[in-house]
């Protein structure tokens, strides 16, 4: 198993080095083999491992890699950790990655960069890889840079477009944000416990919970002000309320890069985070309300703007941000099993949904806005079918009494009984907030499908499509297809989607009895409550039902709006203009951000600059003293005037003032 | 009581020619307060018993400096009546300054020491014995214990001779602007200053 | 008073008089055309005095020093240590004149005679221990000055220096021995060792007002604030050889001087002295530097760089301290290389036709025309604003660590900060031959002994100078000790 | 020392003293020629020359005697050099008028 | 090495390679002083490689006295050790940044770089706090000249600010030390470090140090040298600057202010985290809007070098080793960005940032190493700055959790200039059409940066190399300061552990298959 572990985390590494570095050299096809069938070799050797966790033949293993640093007390070793929660992580990581890999052979054909987005790609896994087998917290930290730094990459892979630079530099440096976070709680961890290496934080943490600290002057819980500081480091890597205006824009990077990094892996890093440290959250309890209302905010506000917005990716995206929420509250409540189930389920059905509009764009002509699409089921069939899979478990269809589901059905469906069964007010609170949001996760997705699947083409008004067929709308005519005519993807992108849909169907179904219910699986990796998961089985009817009805009614909902009357939208932008605006542009955040800190800084800047350095500190400074000696010097000549009687006068002057001085 | 009134006849001469000598708007006048100055000063020295010093003063200074200074002033033939008078712009200035000085002069050598201002005590080793004039001792003195700073004083003459010589003898260099030969001059003729010249209309002359 | 011992402790001085008399008759019969071999001749004679000198510096016999001429005289070590620097600065001086006055004109054997003899009123005021003594030489040596600082008659800015120099020099004189006067009446004697003595039991105003009056005399004639008025006039209309005559022998004779009778004769007396003594230093340093910002003249930049660098030697006096002492001794001998090296090197800029360069506009870019030239200059400049590693700098350690030693940081701080200001103008020199785009005007050849002078002081002040620290260092503190001998 | 009546050495070093500002006042006051300033200079000497011997007087040492000597000498030399570079100056600007010495200066 | 002196072949070899290179024609002063910089770096690994870790303090010790007042005294300890190897990698590295680049003047100007490496050799390996001044001060020379004679457009003004500046910093340090020695009586570093100061007099030594180290470092608000100097110098002349001379006022404080004076360091800590949080957030600020890419570059030392004080003034082994480890990282990354900066320069001669854009088009190799570099810059785990950085403010966490929060600040502002540059200079489209024309990089150019970029790495992956030998100097110089050393902030009190977990519940009363059991 050590062997494995190695190669599972290292052979992307490998693979990104020699694909990175040969670019060019090596070609498009030898950097993609390559890479993709590293990935390939990792994701095949991390299945028995969680296999292995699964039966419970196999058992936490540390394996030491290097000496990192040793500064006083303050030590950590690169070492590779792998427990059941680490096991979990591998699997999805591996697979979802593996499978992008192979997605982006044919999703990317047409690049001229392909060994560098392969590359890339192979860094984060690595990255990813990093995180969620590191033994210490600056391991982890490592690999939270590291897949930050992959994203920034991806993000911007498209260089050339200034959107795509803006959106890569918002995402680092709003990630950066967070990990001032994750920063300052590993210096706090430190100095609280003398030690970085997660186990022994774990194990010390409980003894910890009556601790104060001294923190910005104030005296705080230590374990609260610790786990807040971590828990903001969390947030921002995985987009939560007040640092998620990165994950929108980052869907300016390619398809792939968005399943792969901003629904499967890199923005569950925080859950995974929260869940590995669960024994200190469990000693704090103030953060762990934090964590409750936060997930449960994002949970409600990401599903509002999904509702809205036209972008397929970015309707995904939102998605993503509210899905994220839910973990987060799942974790808050103390079900931490749960919160990892949904994020395992969730990394299946949510990389299915955006490699099915990785697909769709790609039959568009990279037109990403659904008011150009329409009707496309009978034109990409494989496609509609996968995105219909990815959209029954993201909204969590299934019956609680058969005791089917998809995937989404299991995870969300428990989250939102366990806050419930919680029972404690901030609980209660998230529990609404996740069926509200349940009810406009099932209104957005369906409204995507429907717009994208149903009804009749659109796409004659895209710019992009004409860009294709040269065909404006006045030529084109009644042919609202304006001659164009969408493709199904390559098989390398359906292959995928295929591997992905079975995962939104039966992940759930397959894995909901380890995941939720035995402790013995988790094996001490998280936190696991056993009453509060007997409680959440206990919750009545009611509870267990209300996914289920907001659930019908987001469908009928959408199909009433989308199919049956496509007037009603319109209307009701009409009807609730400012609360549509609000709603439609993102609450706000970007513009309040920008006016509370970019424009700011920038004018700050200028002012130091030019006000502060140039203007005072030089003025005064050199140039002042320049100016004084210089005017002395010039003193210093007049008073050199060349006549004999001045100097006499001035050698008087110095006699006399001897004299006083003396005599005085 | 004879020698108090001399006293106060010498040192209100010397000052007052000290005056005039720089007030005077001649230099030839100044000279001449110049020399009154010394001979009043000579007068002072005598009072205290200092004839040698005294006469030397007289020689030394009558006899050949000033003489020295009314040679140059001759000599420069300077045109006195187109020197500028008045004084320097800062003049109160300078004024109040050298009256501070002599207040504080005034005040630290004389009024400080009210009562009789307090001289130091020599070893005695360069009295004047018993019975010794003033020449006798002098002369003892410089010629024995002081020999060496004598011999001095005859060096700095030499180089002030030098001094002088070297900086205002004047080698006549050949040919040089300032140079006159009166008799050279007197001598010439016109024909050996010009040539005549017969040219040709338009053409210009070639010289 | 023994006479074979007052001949033989001033023998020097005596030799060099005689050869002195004797160039004279040369010169008087052969006329103008032995002024090299006068030259040639003089230089031997002052290479005999600093051997001679150089003797009794380091015999053990004499290692106590002793009396002459019925104790108005004293060979010590300090004496010996400034005559033999002040003999080696008028060798290096006259070694480069004679190419100098070829080239302008106007060279006279008188010249070297009169280098001698102001050589030998230094000598005397150094080793003077009585104020006539003191006199003798200093006037001896002003009137040398006067008639060579106006030696070039063909350059009316020559006679303009000397006439402003003997004015306000015979003003100066003219204070001194009025402070002289007062010493001698309030304390009854003019030996050095009497007139410690009757200070010994309190000082009355009279003799106060004598030192303050002396100090000011002395502090012309090593161009101290506020009487440094004369240097930058003089120092730029006097030829060039003169001038770097004028900056350095006479400087170390009146700072020899001025360290004597302020720490042996006045030594009892610090409390008056020290307090001008200060003021005089950091007006020195901060005149100096300003003054010099605005030249465009070399040699008038050096003027006031003389007077910046006298500052510093006078905060070593400050210190009151043998420690301070030797400082002041140490920064000389740096000093007298530095400016000995700097005026050399002024000397040999020329232009194309031979004839000075003086404006440092004119040297714009010169290390592309004259680079061995330019770097000596470079160096000497760096090492006069006192930058580690050129030798310079070791003269401030010297000074400012004794002035720590002495307790008076403010002081120190106080000058070292002043010392950034002198480093601009330096620096602005630096830049003139470094940076700038060549001006083409520098050229000509220069001679052999100007360019053995100048490598010669190049090479004290480039780091290899260190290796005189110890020898120096060592030299200069048994001088210093002789003016705290306690009788 | 015979009795002056009353006349001290003070007296003396007034009178001096006086002598000594009326030389300095001439050398920075006077604007009209440089031999004005020399003669200036004279009369500082004389100053010295007047309290040397009024001390060596009353104190009954004649080594001020001899000082004044060897000053006067001075003076003499002095005065000889001061001149011949007065002439130069003259012979080269054809002025000795104190604001003409003003060639170099700042 | 026993007895074999080679701290003095170390300063010997450049020396002698100088002074030969003001007489060489230009092609064979660069293969000179490209030969002589080499073969000190070969010496700088041997002595790397025989510097016994846990051994004796100092070690290499060479003493002669040779001159009066001060001795001429060598020695490192592993401190010392780090950055004497930091100044003879980089060294190299600048001869070949010049090699194309200079072409008036070249023996001078390398005559004058590798007088800079004894000089900046000198000043790591000085054992007499003299020798130690006097090679501080003398790298003026050498840099006023490659300022002067091979700058910019502005070199005049730059240069003259860049020596008064630093002089004027240095002079009164001088005083401090002459006071201190006089005290001690000795001039012996390793003596004086061990000397007790008066508390009182410390305050007064402390400031004359911190006058000159601060300029030197540079601290806000005496840095405005910096971006002028760096801006004006050849590309090779700021990376020595950035790379090495801004170190000497680091290594001054840990060498001086630290240890010979802990009560008056511990007096003025909170001066210098205030300069430092000031300096991190003001500079990063200018940094953000700055159109020209070595002043911003520029910018960004003076906020790295905050994150130095601040973690020196930690007075704990994480912050003192931190700072060490941002300087020899920040030696190397702001060196290396110079020269990316200087690669680019070369082929446009412009710094203009708006000049140039899309160069991962054409120079995909240069892009690499770029981002490379300014992840490093940024502080990205695994790169040099890492380390430093995050112990540095570790450090700083355990006496001021403020401090730590404004600081950090810095790092998200660093990230934002940094990429914010990145993205102009070579993201974006190519706007210009010479810029879009410019060569990839050249095997000179690889030469440069590659092993710059495998250092960088190296320190950020396996760190140990770095710390090893600095940790029992920095342990030591714990130990003295521990006397000194401020109480925290952030002091941990042990309550009683709280009775249950946040999320206790009880236990179900009735068996677990209530209404929902699956």
């Amino acid at each position: 198993m050590q062997t494995s572990i190695i190669l599972i985390v290292f052979l992307p590494l490998l693979a990104a080095i020699i694909a990175g570095l040969g670019n060019r050299a090596l070609g498009n096809t030898v950097t993609k083999s390559l890479t993709t069938g590293a990935l390939f070799i990792s994701c095949a050797l991390s299945w028995p491992i969680f296999i292995g966790f699964l039966t419970g033949s196999a058992e936490a293993t540390v394996v030491p890699v290097l000496k990192w640093v040793e500064s006083g007390s303050l030590t950590f070793d690169w070492a590779l950790r792998v427990d059941t929660l680490t096991a979990v992580m591998l699997v999805v990581v591996t697979s979802v990655s593996a499978l992008v890999h192979l997605y982006s052979w044919g999703y990317m054909e047409e690049d001229p960069d392909q060994p560098r987005f392969f590359a890339y790609l192979s860094l984060f896994t690595f990255a990813m890889l990093m995180l969620v087998t590191a033994d210490n917290l600056v391991q982890m930290f490592f690999g939270w840079e590291g897949v930050g730094l992959a994203s920034y990459l991806l993000i911007g892979f498209w260089f050339r477009k200034p959107s795509a630079n803006a959106a890569a530099i918002k995402a680092f440096v709003v990630n950066r944000v967070g990990d001032l976070g994750f920063m300052l709680g590993i210096f706090g961890t430190y100095l609280v416990f003398q030690t970085t290496s997660i186990p022994e934080i774990l194990e010390a943490a409980p003894g910890m919970s009556g601790a104060t600290i001294g923190f910005l002057g104030y005296r705080m819980q230590t374990m609260d002000i610790l786990c807040i500081l971590l828990f903001i480091g969390a947030m921002g890597k995985s987009a939560q309320l007040g640092l998620h205006t990165w994950l929108p824009d980052a869907m300016e990077g390619p398809t792939p890069v968005s399943a792969l990094i901003h629904a499967a892996t890199m923005v569950t890093a925080g859950v995974f985070m929260v869940c590995r440290l669960s024994p200190m959250f469990e000693a704090a309890p103030v953060a762990l309300t934090i964590v409750m209302f936060v997930g449960a905010a994002t949970c409600f506000f990401a599903a509002t703007i999904g509702t809205t917005q036209w972008d397929i990716k970015r309707v995904i995206a939102y998605s993503t941000c509210s899905q994220l929420g839910y973990m987060f509250f799942a974790a808050g409540v103390g079900a931490y099993g749960v919160a990892m189930f949904h994020l395992f389920t969730h990394a299946f059905f949510k990389a299915l949904l955006f490699l099915g509009a990785g697909s769709v764009i790609h039959a568009m002509h990279h037109e990403q806005d659904m008011r150009y699409y329409g009707g496309l089921r009978k034109q990409i069939p494989f496609t509609f079918w996968a995105m219909l899979f990815g959209t029954l478990a993201i909204t969590g269809v299934g019956v609680y009494h058969l005791g089917v589901g998809f995937a989404g059905f299991w995870s969300k469906d428990a989250i939102i009984e366990v806050a419930f069964a919680r029972g404690t007010e901030m609980a209660n609170f998230a529990f609404w907030m996740g069926v509200v949001a349940a009810l406009l996760t099932s209104f957005y997705s369906w409204r995507l499908m429907f717009l994208t699947f149903w009804g009749k083409p659109r796409w004659i008004e895209s710019e992009h499509i004409q860009h294709s067929v040269h065909k404006t709308p006045e030529e084109a005519g009644e042919d609202t297809t304006g001659g164009y005519h969408p493709h199904e993807s390559p098989l390398a992108m359906l292959i995928p989607l295929g591997v992905l849909s079975v995962g939104a169907i039966a992940a759930g179904q397959v894995f909901a009895p380890k995941f939720l219910d035995d402790a013995a699986f988790w094996a001490g990796s998280i936190f696991y409550n056993e009453n509060l998961i007997h409680a959440m089985h206990a919750v009545p009817y009611w509870v267990k039902y209300s996914a289920f009805t907001v659930m019908v009614l987001g469908f009928v909902g959408a199909w009433w709006a989308y199919i049956k009357d496509a007037s009603i939208p319109g209307k009701f932008v009409e009807q609730f203009r400012y609360v549509h605006n609000f709603v439609f542009n993102k609450w706000y955040f970007d513009e309040l951000y920008n006016f509370i800190f970019v424009k700011p800084a920038f004018w700050l800047g200028r002012k130091f600059w030019k006000w502060g350095d140039v203007g005072t500190i030089d003025r005064f400074g050199p140039n002042g003293a320049a100016w004084v000696v210089a005017n002395g010097a010039l003193y210093a000549k007049k008073i050199q005037s060349g006549y004999v009687y001045s100097y006499a006068l001035i050698m008087l002057l110095g006699l006399v003032a001897a004299v006083t001085w003396v005599l005085f | 009581m004879i020698q108090t009134l001399a006293f106060y006849l010498f040192a209100s001469l010397v000052i007052g020619s000290a005056v005039m000598v720089i007030m005077a708007r001649n230099p030839v006048h100044s000279v001449l307060w110049l020399i009154l100055a010394f001979f009043n000063a000579a007068g002072l020295m005598v009072l205290v018993g200092a004839e040698f010093i005294a006469m030397l003063l007289v020689i030394v200074y009558v006899g050949a400096v000033a003489v020295l200074f009314l040679f140059v002033v001759m000599m420069l033939n300077i045109d006195f009546a187109e020197m500028r008078a008045g004084f320097i712009k800062n003049f109160p200035l300078g004024i109040l300054v050298a009256l501070i000085l002599f207040l504080e002069l005034f005040v630290g050598l004389v009024a400080y020491g009210a009562g009789g201002i307090q001289l130091g005590t020599p070893d005695g080793s360069a009295a004047a014995r018993m019975g010794q004039s003033n020449i006798e001792a002098v002369g003892a003195l410089l010629y024995g214990k002081y020999v060496f700073l004598f011999e001095v004083a005859g060096i700095i003459l030499l180089v002030a001779m030098i001094g002088a010589i070297v900086l205002t003898h004047r080698q006549r260099p050949k040919g040089a602007r300032g140079h006159q030969d009166i008799g050279k001059q007197i001598r010439r003729r016109p024909d050996d200053a010009t040539v005549m010249k017969q040219p040709n209309i338009g053409k210009g002359v070639e010289l | 008073m023994n006479l074979d011992i007052s001949l033989y402790f001033t023998a020097p001085e005596i030799g060099l008089t005689i050869s002195g008399l004797l160039l004279l008759l040369v010169a008087a019969f052969g006329g103008d055309k032995t002024a090299r071999m006068v030259t040639i001749l003089s230089v031997s004679a002052l290479f005999g005095a600093v051997a001679y000198t150089t003797n009794l510096l380091v015999n053990p016999a004499f290692e106590l020093g002793g009396e002459a001429w019925a104790g108005i005289y004293r060979m010590d070590a300090f004496g010996s240590f400034a005559k033999i620097l002040i003999y080696i600065a008028a060798i290096g001086c006259l070694i480069v004149t004679p190419r100098f006055f070829e080239e302008n004109g106007g060279y006279r054997p008188e010249y070297a005679i009169v280098v001698l003899f102001s050589a030998v009123g230094m000598a005397l005021m150094v080793s003077a221990v009585n104020l006539m003594t003191l006199y003798m030489g200093l006037e001896l040596m002003s009137l040398s000055s006067y008639v060579l600082a106006s030696f070039s008659r063909s350059d009316n800015r020559s006679a303009e220096a000397g006439l402003k120099y003997f004015v306000l020099g015979a003003l100066a004189s003219g204070i001194l021995l009025y402070g002289m006067s007062l010493v001698y009446g309030f304390t009854g004697s003019t030996s050095y060792l009497g007139i410690r003595l009757a200070l010994q039991d309190g000082l009355s105003m009279g003799a106060t007002f004598g030192i303050v009056f002396m100090l000011a005399g002395f502090a012309f004639k090593i161009a101290a604030v506020p009487f440094h008025m004369w240097t930058p006039d003089v120092y730029e209309g006097a030829p060039t050889p003169v001038t770097a005559f004028f900056s350095t022998a006479p400087k170390v004779a009146a700072v020899a001087i001025l360290t004597r009778i302020s720490l042996d004769t006045f030594g009892e007396n610090v409390i008056v002295w020290q307090q001008i003594v200060i003021f005089a230093a950091l007006a020195s340093i901060v005149v100096g530097a300003l003054g010099a910002i605005g030249q465009t003249n070399i040699k008038r930049l050096l003027a006031y760089s003389s007077i910046n660098n006298v500052g510093f030697i006078l905060i070593g006096l400050a210190a009151a301290t043998p420690a301070g002492a030797s400082a002041v001794l140490v920064y000389l001998t740096i000093y007298v290389a530095m400016s000995l090296g700097a005026f050399v090197a002024v000397m040999m800029l020329k232009d194309a036709q031979g004839s000075q360069i003086e404006n440092i506009a004119s040297m714009a870019g010169m290390v592309r025309e004259k680079p061995l030239l330019a770097w000596c200059i470079f160096f000497l400049m760096l090492s006069l604003a006192g930058i580690p590693p050129l030798f310079g700098f070791y003269g401030k350690f010297v000074v400012f660590q004794a002035a720590v030693q002495a307790d008076m940081i403010i002081l120190a701080a106080i000058g070292i900060a002043a010392s950034v200001i002198g480093a601009f103008y330096y620096l602005k020199v630096c830049k003139i031959i470094m940076f700038d785009e060549p001006a083409g005007e520098v050229g000509g050849e220069s001679s052999m002994a100007n360019w053995t002078i100048l490598l010669i002081c190049s090479l004290v002040i480039s780091p290899l100078g260190w290796i005189l620290t110890s020898p120096l260092i060592a030299l200069a503190n048994r001088a210093a000790n002789f003016l705290f001998f306690v009788i | 020392m015979t009795d002056l009546g009353g006349i001290g050495v003070e007296h003396f070093i007034v009178v001096s003293a006086v002598l000594f500002v009326l030389g300095v006042l001439g050398i920075f006051l006077n604007r009209k020629n440089v031999i004005v300033i020399l003669m200036a200079i004279e009369l500082i000497l004389l100053a010295v020359n007047l309290n040397l011997v009024a001390f060596s007087a009353f104190m009954g040492d004649l080594t001020g005697q001899v000082f004044a000597m060897l000053v006067l000498t001075v003076a003499a030399a002095e005065a000889a050099i001061g001149l011949a570079i007065l002439v130069i100056y003259f012979r080269a600007n054809g002025t000795i008028a104190v604001d003409d010495v003003n060639r170099m200066k700042g | 090495m026993g007895g074999f002196p080679i701290l003095s072949i170390m300063l010997l070899v450049p020396l002698v390679a100088g002074i030969a290179c003001f007489f060489l024609e230009a092609k064979a002063a660069r293969m000179a002083a490209l030969i002589a910089t080499l073969v000190n770096l070969a010496l700088g690994v041997v002595l790397w490689a025989s510097y016994d870790v846990g051994g004796a303090q100092w070690q290499f010790v060479e003493r002669s006295e040779l001159f009066a007042g001060f001795s001429y005294a060598l020695g490192i300890d592993g401190i010392a050790l780090m950055l004497i190897m930091l100044s003879v990698f980089l060294m190299p590295i600048c001869i070949l940044a010049s090699w194309d680049a200079i072409t008036k003047r070249v023996g001078e100007y390398m005559a004058a770089f590798l007088i800079m490496e004894v000089l900046m050799i000198g000043v790591f390996a000085a054992q007499d706090i003299f020798l130690f001044y006097i090679f501080f001060e003398a790298g003026l020379i050498p840099m006023y000249l490659i300022i002067g004679v091979w700058g910019g457009d502005n070199r005049i003004y730059a240069s003259y600010k860049f020596f008064l500046y630093t002089l004027l910093g240095s002079v009164l340090m001088l005083i401090a030390m002459f006071w201190m020695v006089n005290e001690a009586g000795t001039s012996d570093i390793p003596t004086l470090m061990q000397y007790d100061f008066p508390a009182g007099a410390q305050t007064w030594l402390w400031l004359a140090f911190f006058a000159s180290f601060a300029v030197k470092m540079p601290i806000w608000p005496v840095h405005t040298w910096l971006p002028d100097a760096h801006v004006q110098a050849p590309t090779a002349g700021s990376v020595i600057l950035a790379g090495v001379l801004l170190k000497l006022g680091g290594y001054g404080f840990i060498r001086f202010s630290l240890p010979m004076f802990p009560e008056a360091s511990a007096q003025f800590t909170w001066l210098v985290l205030g300069l430092s949080m000031i300096a991190v957030i003001y500079t990063s600020l200018v940094a953000l809007v700055q159109n020209d890419m070595k002043k911003l570059i520029a910018y960004s030392s003076v906020a790295h070098m905050a994150i130095v004080t601040a973690g020196l003034f930690a007075f704990n082994v994480q912050g003192l080793e931190g700072a060490m480890m941002v300087m020899l990282g920040h030696g190397l990354v702001s060196g290396a960005l110079f020269l990316c900066v200087g690669v680019i320069y070369d082929r446009l001669h412009t710094r203009e940032i708006d000049r140039y854009g899309g160069l991962a088009i054409n120079m995909p190799k240069y892009a690499l190493l770029f981002m490379l570099f300014c992840m490093a810059s940024v502080g990205l785990p695994g790169t040099s700055n890492f380390i430093g950085e995050f112990l540095a403010l570790a450090g700083v966490y355990q006496i001021s959790t403020t401090v730590t929060l404004v600081l950090t600040t810095g790092i998200i502002l660093g990230a934002a200039y940094m990429l914010f540059l990145y993205r102009r200079v070579v993201f974006g489209v190519q706007k210009n059409p010479d810029a879009a024309a410019m060569k990839d990089l050249n095997i000179r150019e690889w030469a440069m940066l590659g092993p710059i970029a495998a250092a960088v790495l190296w320190m950020g992956v396996y760190p140990e190399s770095f710390l090893a030998p600095m940790r029992a100097d920095i342990a030591a110089l714990e130990v003295r300061l521990a006397r000194a050393a401020p109480a925290g902030d952030s002091m941990l009190e042990v309550g009683t552990p709280n009775a249950t977990n946040a999320n206790a519940m009880p236990e179900l009363e009735h068996d677990y298959a209530g209404e929902g059991a699956h």
